[in-house]
């Protein structure tokens, strides 16, 4: 059997459960729309504004994700192969995580992961 | 493992020194610099040992892919043998008490991490230059450490005079090297390989027939090979940038211009030994140009005043007695008279480098004298050195000098001028080197009162190294003890046989080379010894008795009575004169013309011109230039396609 | 046969999502058909046993390469006439260009047939029997690979550092001492 | 076809391994809808128990009470059956997408946990975990990150400033905690040489002194800051921090809709409580029992000592689930920035280090050993 | 059986649908995602290569073009931000700086 056949199972069956919640809603409540009532929720308060530009520190956070997360696939692939390489790896992957540790110390220093 | 770290110091001390650690006090950047290298010693030596234990056959290390165009292959491979073993310990091992001692020799400096720098650097390059297994790598290390030397003379570059010496250096080595590369080609035009390993076996096999063409070829490339040894081992006529070089730092002097990198040339035609006994016309050439190199160099160091250029034209005549080693067949007398020469060489520049320092910078003969009282111990170690390299029997020089004289002689008649050049050389080395002692050490010290004052010895960072040189210098020439002399416990020609695996006389031309093998009477020995021990110990004898007291009466009168020969030795027999008018000038001349007629009327008028031409195509056709992202993505497909198209069909 | 049925629905599927992709007027829509796409490739390639590729490309490309592309259709936050209309620049050009890249890739295959290679030894097999599918891989990236995985590195760094030079803006530190004395004196 | 045709087919390898896989997701799949009830109980019961007060007792049938544990089923009716309200300007398709998206991604990483040994039914192995792979490890990862989509595309499809400005802070939360999580785990990958769950848990054996926990404790510790954040569970729960932003993500999303979100939320917790068993903590390994003695107890029946394992890994998941209610009333809420910083400045450097200090630990060992 | 030119042809209609997208379409976000397209092409030739051909050489370029990807895909969005900062816009049509 070939084993992704229970992911495909699995995927169809959260898909239609999700799909069976969403549109249970749809069916099982009552439906009277109003204006009002299908107002964005602001607390009851008029709304104010449009809605805001977005801070780009969050795009910030998710490119130093991608690449961080890239490190980590390599990282993992060089577990599996540990104990065949032995010293050898460990000192590919400290030269490897030097150079992204710059990576890293510049981010810090440029102070790219400050909140304020 | 171990043989990758000797190459990784160097070259990692250069890197912090050079680019990481640049502000850091002048003795970080010497322990830096030092460590680097005495680790690179330990992992050599180290290295050697396992070598030798393991039987001392040559191995290739097969490093990455480096060049490869078609047949043509040249890999990043090393050898490993007896050869560059032996230099693997002579860089690493002189070049680590050369940057112990250079420590205090820069004291005053203030950024010695250019220094240490560039002097890491060129003890990689050297290695490269000494391990490489093909002529390619060698020709890397080869520009390399005339890259380097070329830095260090010019390490005072704020003076123009400097500068000017380290681009004499620079250009006279091209010229050589134009022959090097020459020789590269051609090697790999008629052998289709630039590896030594390769070439020792297609030349040493028994069943490989060299056609007519490829013997001829083999004559223009050793040929070609000598000229770029010439132009790095300093011989005629290429010699002149060896006494200017001089103007760098004495320890560069010392590693650079004395001990590792003019024998760069010796190493190299050794390395291709079965290639060069296999053309004796280049072999003549090479013994007669070593010969004559030998006396030249050793008759303006007659009278010179400066003690560092005394050196340097005896640097200048010793590889002179190496070339002509090399140039009767005798290569391991060459290499062992490189090991001693790099021993007491190196011994000698800096024990003339501490009197500079102890003399504030001053490098005048004729302001020293009587240092023998300030210092003991570098008196005493220059003493073995001076008596080491005039061949005073018992030390290294009188084993290894001997040696190739005595290689000469039974040369066959052919070679009979060679040695007469030779022994005449060794006796004028002998006048100049005790000159040098006398006036440096003895007699009455003749410099101002206030350098005087300051007189005295200098520290155990610089005399220490100085001490292990002296031991070495005395030493090590019993590793070649000759056959007529009987020492108890001792092989005789320890060396020689150590070498056997490297020099190899191709079959085809065992029969021209049988005297380096066959038996002579130990009176013929004995005899060619006695006359250069004679010769020694005659103008020795002169010389003391001219300068025991400074410049003497005997001195004065016989430079006054040949006044005609003193000069043209003071001016060097007008060399530099002659190239200057009849090369350099004629050469700039016709640079001017290419440059004010030539490059900037008709090559910069075609380039600008077609460069406007260009532009005005480009104006012209510039308002198809939308700036649309689209229209440019387009007309990239469009091409894409249309090259695809034209691959396809 | 139910690989023949696994391979046209999957590619079916997926020359969908593609097409959705480009032709959708929501940057949005087109992100999640992206996602879509990107699954269902990962579909195909634990199909062809290549697991560890499968994972890495939900892993990175759907998990963290496109929630980069939603988090900038966020903050860009568009407005409706910005998520702009398909327009094309010059269609006659690039249609009749990309006609001719499908019919040469198409009639190439037609006419070659199937193309052929030296086989190596990785097979399916060999691969199982050699620790699996990503122990392998890792074996020949860390070791054939070495030069470019660590230049790899060189890569990423220089991404990290270029990125936030070009995306973060230096704002004034807030209030430095010059601003504060400046307001003080008026 | 006949009916001896249609045994024939059932009882094939195949159809008995996709049978079996069926049974499998279904039981895990109805394991993890009954936790929110569950938790939500826990949840309501556990505060009034820390600050003495009833909590939701009334709710029984009849006399039966039950300690209130049927309000939560009462809570799920009322959920179905409420309104179902779309924001005006609201994205309508990916509005009603994005919850599917949590909840398929929440279900696929449940069903990748080894829930005991293989067993042999019908003379085929069959492995107890639902969805069993060669890269089980990075399939984890991977699915789980893709449950930001749910997130980031409810906030947005919703057209509210406060559901995206929650939603962004979730999801830049959920990644920036994956690369500590991800790190964590490296540490085992090297330590057992595998990225199979199952093989996992052989290796840690049934004594406490050989499981994850013990070999590698920085990791855990990591993982278990990452478990918080990753579920955006207190005191990390900024990005529905009340008083700042309403609810967060699914402000606009409300009755069956909304029972999605909650569901894949708590099936999350499930899924990483049920992961730091797996790997720290010697999975459905029960403890001081090797298998081996386990499976003499249970006459010999696999499928007796693997409900046995099952049972307590569920009991190892469940003190986790535990933890993750005390936490919630015990610890306050950390600031966006904080948490942040704590992500990128302290853990990942912490989690590169530990990764180095046991790759230099293992091949020291590894080298003194082979010698 | 699935044959390579299966997968070839699918690869060659994904790195169509990506060209058509790089080319026409006005949204820079599209178009780095249509690149991304066509660069899914490509993997797909990769992988289906490395098994047609049993040499995993494939797989691994694949992983490095992945690596790429996210490379080029954290410095293009950085520019598109830094485009829409400067101009208030990702409209190809009004980015048109290269005009001569």
């Amino acid at each position: 059997m070939n084993p992704y056949l229970p992911v495909l199972i699995v995927l169809l069956l959260g898909v239609g459960l999700g799909g069976i919640l969403s549109g249970l809603a749809h069916f099982a409540g009552p439906r009277k729309p109003n204006r009002i009532k299908s107002e964005p929720y602001e607390c009851g308060v008029p709304i104010v504004g449009e809605r805001d530009k977005m801070s780009v520190k969050f795009y910030l956070t998710a490119i130093l994700f991608i690449l961080f997360d890239i490190e980590t696939v390599f990282l993992y692939l060089w577990a599996m192969t540990f104990r065949e390489l032995g010293w050898f790896g460990i000192g590919e992957i400290v030269v490897f995580l030097a150079v992204l540790f710059a990576g890293y110390v510049y981010v810090v220093k440029r102070g790219a992961l400050e909140w304020d | 493992m171990l043989f990758w770290l000797i190459l990784f110091f160097p070259l990692l001390g250069a890197f912090l020194n050079g680019l990481v650690l640049r502000k850091v006090s002048p003795t970080v950047s010497h322990i830096l610099g030092t460590s680097a290298l005495i680790a690179a010693f330990v992992c050599a030596l180290l290295t050697y040992l396992q070598f030798l234990a393991g039987g001392g056959q040559a191995q290739v290390i097969t490093g990455m892919e480096w060049i490869e165009a078609g047949t043509f292959k040249a890999p990043f491979n090393f050898i490993l043998d007896r050869l560059s073993g032996l230099m693997l310990l002579i860089i690493t091992g002189i070049g680590s008490l050369i940057h112990i001692y250079a420590g205090g020799y820069m004291h005053e400096e203030k950024a010695t991490y250019r220094f240490f720098s560039y002097l890491n650097l060129f003890v990689f390059m050297m290695l490269l230059l000494v391990l490489g297994d093909n002529l390619l790598v060698m020709f890397i290390g080869w520009e390399g450490v005339g890259l380097c030397s070329y830095l260090l003379i010019g390490y005072w570059y704020e003076d123009d005079k400097n500068a000017a010496a380290g681009m004499k250096a620079f250009l006279v080595n091209r010229i050589g090297d134009i022959g090097f590369l020459l020789g590269i080609f051609l090697t790999f035009k008629y052998f289709h390989t630039v590896s030594f390993s390769e070439l020792k076996q297609m030349i040493l096999s028994a069943g490989a027939q060299l056609n007519g063409e490829q013997i001829e070829a083999i004559g223009w490339i050793t040929l070609a090979l000598f000229v770029g040894a010439c132009g790095k081992s300093a011989q005629m006529p290429l010699y002149v940038w060896l006494p200017d070089a001089m103007a760098g730092p004495t320890p560069v002097s010392a590693l650079i211009h004395a001990a590792t990198m003019v024998t760069a040339g010796i190493y190299m035609m050794t390395r291709l030994n079965f290639l060069f006994y296999l053309a004796p016309t280049t072999q003549m050439i090479v013994a007669s140009v070593g010969a004559v190199t030998a006396l030249f160099a050793a008759t303006i160091a007659l009278v010179q005043y400066d003690i560092k250029k005394v050196l340097a034209y005896s640097t200048v005549s010793q590889l002179g007695y190496m070339v002509l080693g090399c140039g009767v067949g005798a290569y391991s007398a060459g290499v062992f008279h490189l090991f001693t020469h790099a021993c007491f060489k190196a011994l000698l520049f800096l024990g003339a480098g501490s009197v500079i320092v102890a003399m504030h910078h001053k490098q005048d003969m004729r302001e020293m004298g009587g240092l023998r009282k300030y210092m003991p111990v570098t008196h005493l170690v220059m003493l073995i050195g001076v008596l080491a390299i005039i061949g005073f029997p018992g030390l290294s020089g009188f084993f290894s000098k001997d040696e190739i004289l005595w290689r000469a002689w039974t040369g066959g008649d052919q070679y009979h001028i060679q040695w007469g050049l030779g022994a005449l050389a060794a006796v004028c080395t002998s006048f100049y080197m005790v000159r040098l002692l006398m006036l440096t050490f003895y007699g009455k010290n003749r410099s101002d009162h206030h350098t005087q004052e300051h007189l005295h010895e200098t520290s155990v960072v610089m005399w220490g190294p100085l001490v292990v040189l002296a031991i070495l210098s005395a030493a090590v020439g019993y590793l070649n003890v000759p056959h007529i002399i009987h020492i108890p416990g001792l092989t005789n020609l320890l060396f020689e046989h150590y070498l056997d695996p490297v020099i190899s006389i191709p079959p085809q031309v065992a029969e021209h080379w049988h005297h380096l093998h066959a038996e002579y009477p130990q009176s013929l020995e004995w005899a060619i010894m006695a006359v250069s021990v004679a010769g020694m110990a005659i103008s020795s004898l002169l010389a003391i008795s001219m300068y025991s007291n400074g410049f003497g009466r005997i001195a004065n009168s016989l430079g006054s009575a040949f006044k005609g020969a003193h000069r043209v030795l003071t001016n060097k027999y007008y060399v530099d004169e002659f190239y200057d008018s009849y090369i350099v000038t004629p050469l700039r001349d016709m640079s001017q013309f290419l440059w004010k007629v030539v490059d900037v009327l008709i090559i910069d008028g075609i380039v600008n011109g077609v460069g406007q031409a260009f532009m005005l195509i480009g104006g012209l056709s510039s308002f198809r230039m939308s700036g649309s992202l689209h229209r440019h993505g387009m007309v990239m497909v469009v091409g894409i396609i249309c090259m695809l198209t034209v691959l396809f069909f | 046969m139910s690989q023949e049925l696994l391979f046209y629905s999957f590619a079916g599927l997926i020359a969908l999502c593609s097409v959705m992709v480009v032709t959708s007027r929501n940057p949005v829509i087109s992100a999640i058909f992206l996602v879509g796409d990107l699954f269902l490739l990962a579909g195909l390639y634990a199909s062809m046993e290549a697991h560890f590729i499968a994972a890495i490309q939900i892993l990175v490309y759907a998990g963290a390469i496109v929630v980069l592309f939603m988090f900038v259709i966020m903050l860009l936050n568009l407005d409706p006439d910005q998520r702009s209309q398909v327009q094309i620049a010059a269609p006659e050009v690039g249609v009749l260009a990309l006609t001719v890249i499908a019919f040469a890739v198409v009639g190439g295959m037609l006419v070659f047939g199937q193309p052929t290679g030296v086989s190596g030894e990785m097979t399916a097999e060999a691969i199982n029997s050699a620790g699996g599918n990503t122990f392998t891989v890792g074996m020949v990236l860390y070791t054939k690979y070495l030069w470019p995985f660590e230049l790899a590195s060189m890569l990423i760094m220089l991404a990290i550092i270029a990125s936030i030079v070009i995306a973060k803006k230096d704002r004034p530190k807030s209030a430095t001492e010059g601003d504060k004395r400046r307001l003080a004196h008026g | 076809m006949g009916l001896t045709d249609l045994v024939a087919l059932l009882s094939s390898d195949a159809a008995i391994q996709i049978i079996a896989s069926i049974v499998k997701i279904l039981i895990i799949v109805v394991l993890c809808l009954q936790i929110p009830p569950v938790m939500v109980w826990a949840e309501r019961r556990a505060p009034a128990m820390m600050q003495r007060r009833k909590g939701p007792n009334r709710v029984g049938i009849g006399k039966f009470r039950l300690y209130g544990l049927l309000q939560s089923a009462a809570d799920a009716v009322k959920l179905i059956f409420k309104e179902e309200v779309v924001p005006t300007g609201a994205n309508k398709v990916v509005y009603h997408i994005a919850p599917i998206f949590s909840v398929f991604t929440a279900f696929l990483v449940a069903c990748a946990i080894p829930y005991g040994n293989d067993i042999t039914v019908f003379g085929q192995q069959i492995s107890l975990s639902p969805i069993r792979l060669d890269v089980g490890f990075l399939f984890i990862l991977a699915m789980s990150s893709l449950a930001v989509y749910g997130v980031t595309l409810a906030g947005w499809a919703s057209n509210n400033k406060y559901s995206l400005l929650g939603s962004l802070r979730a999801s830049a939360q959920m990644i920036s905690y994956e690369i500590p999580l991800g790190m964590s785990l490296i540490p085992l990958v090297i330590i057992f040489g595998t990225l199979d769950l199952n093989k996992m848990v052989i290796a840690q054996s049934a004594f406490p002194w050989s499981w994850g926990v013990v070999r590698a404790p920085i990791s855990f510790f990591l993982f278990f800051i990452c478990m918080f954040a990753e579920t955006n569970r207190s005191p990390f729960d900024l990005a529905e921090g009340e008083s700042e932003l309403v609810a967060g993500f699914h402000t606009e999303y409300n009755s069956a809709k909304f029972a999605a979100f909650f569901l894949s939320e708590y099936v999350a917790m499930f899924v990483l409580s049920a992961l730091a068993a797996t790997v720290f903590f010697g999975g459905w390994q029960v403890p001081f029992v090797p298998y081996d003695l386990l499976l003499k107890i249970a006459f010999g029946l696999d499928w007796l000592a693997a409900l046995v394992g099952f049972l307590f890994l569920l009991l190892k998941a469940g003190f986790f689930m535990w933890v993750y209610v005390w936490v919630r009333w015990t610890l306050p809420r950390f600031r966006y920035d904080q948490l942040m910083a704590l992500g990128w400045k302290f853990m990942l450097p912490i989690g590169l280090f530990n990764l180095l200090i046991t790759a230099l630990v293992v091949a020291i060992f590894d080298t003194v050993t082979r010698h | 059986m699935v044959s390579i030119n299966h997968y070839l042809v699918l690869a060659t209609f994904m790195f169509l649908c990506g060209t058509l997208g790089v080319l026409f379409r006005r949204n820079l976000l599209l178009v780095l995602m249509s690149i991304e397209l066509m660069l899914n092409s490509v993997n797909l030739v990769f992988v289906s290569g490395s098994r047609l051909l049993g040499n995993l050489d494939g797989q691994v370029m694949v992983f490095f073009i992945i690596t790429v990807a996210a490379c080029e895909a954290g410095v293009g969005l950085a520019m598109v931000i830094a485009l829409f900062r400067r101009y208030g816009t990702v409209d190809t049509n009004f980015l048109r700086i290269l005009r001569g």
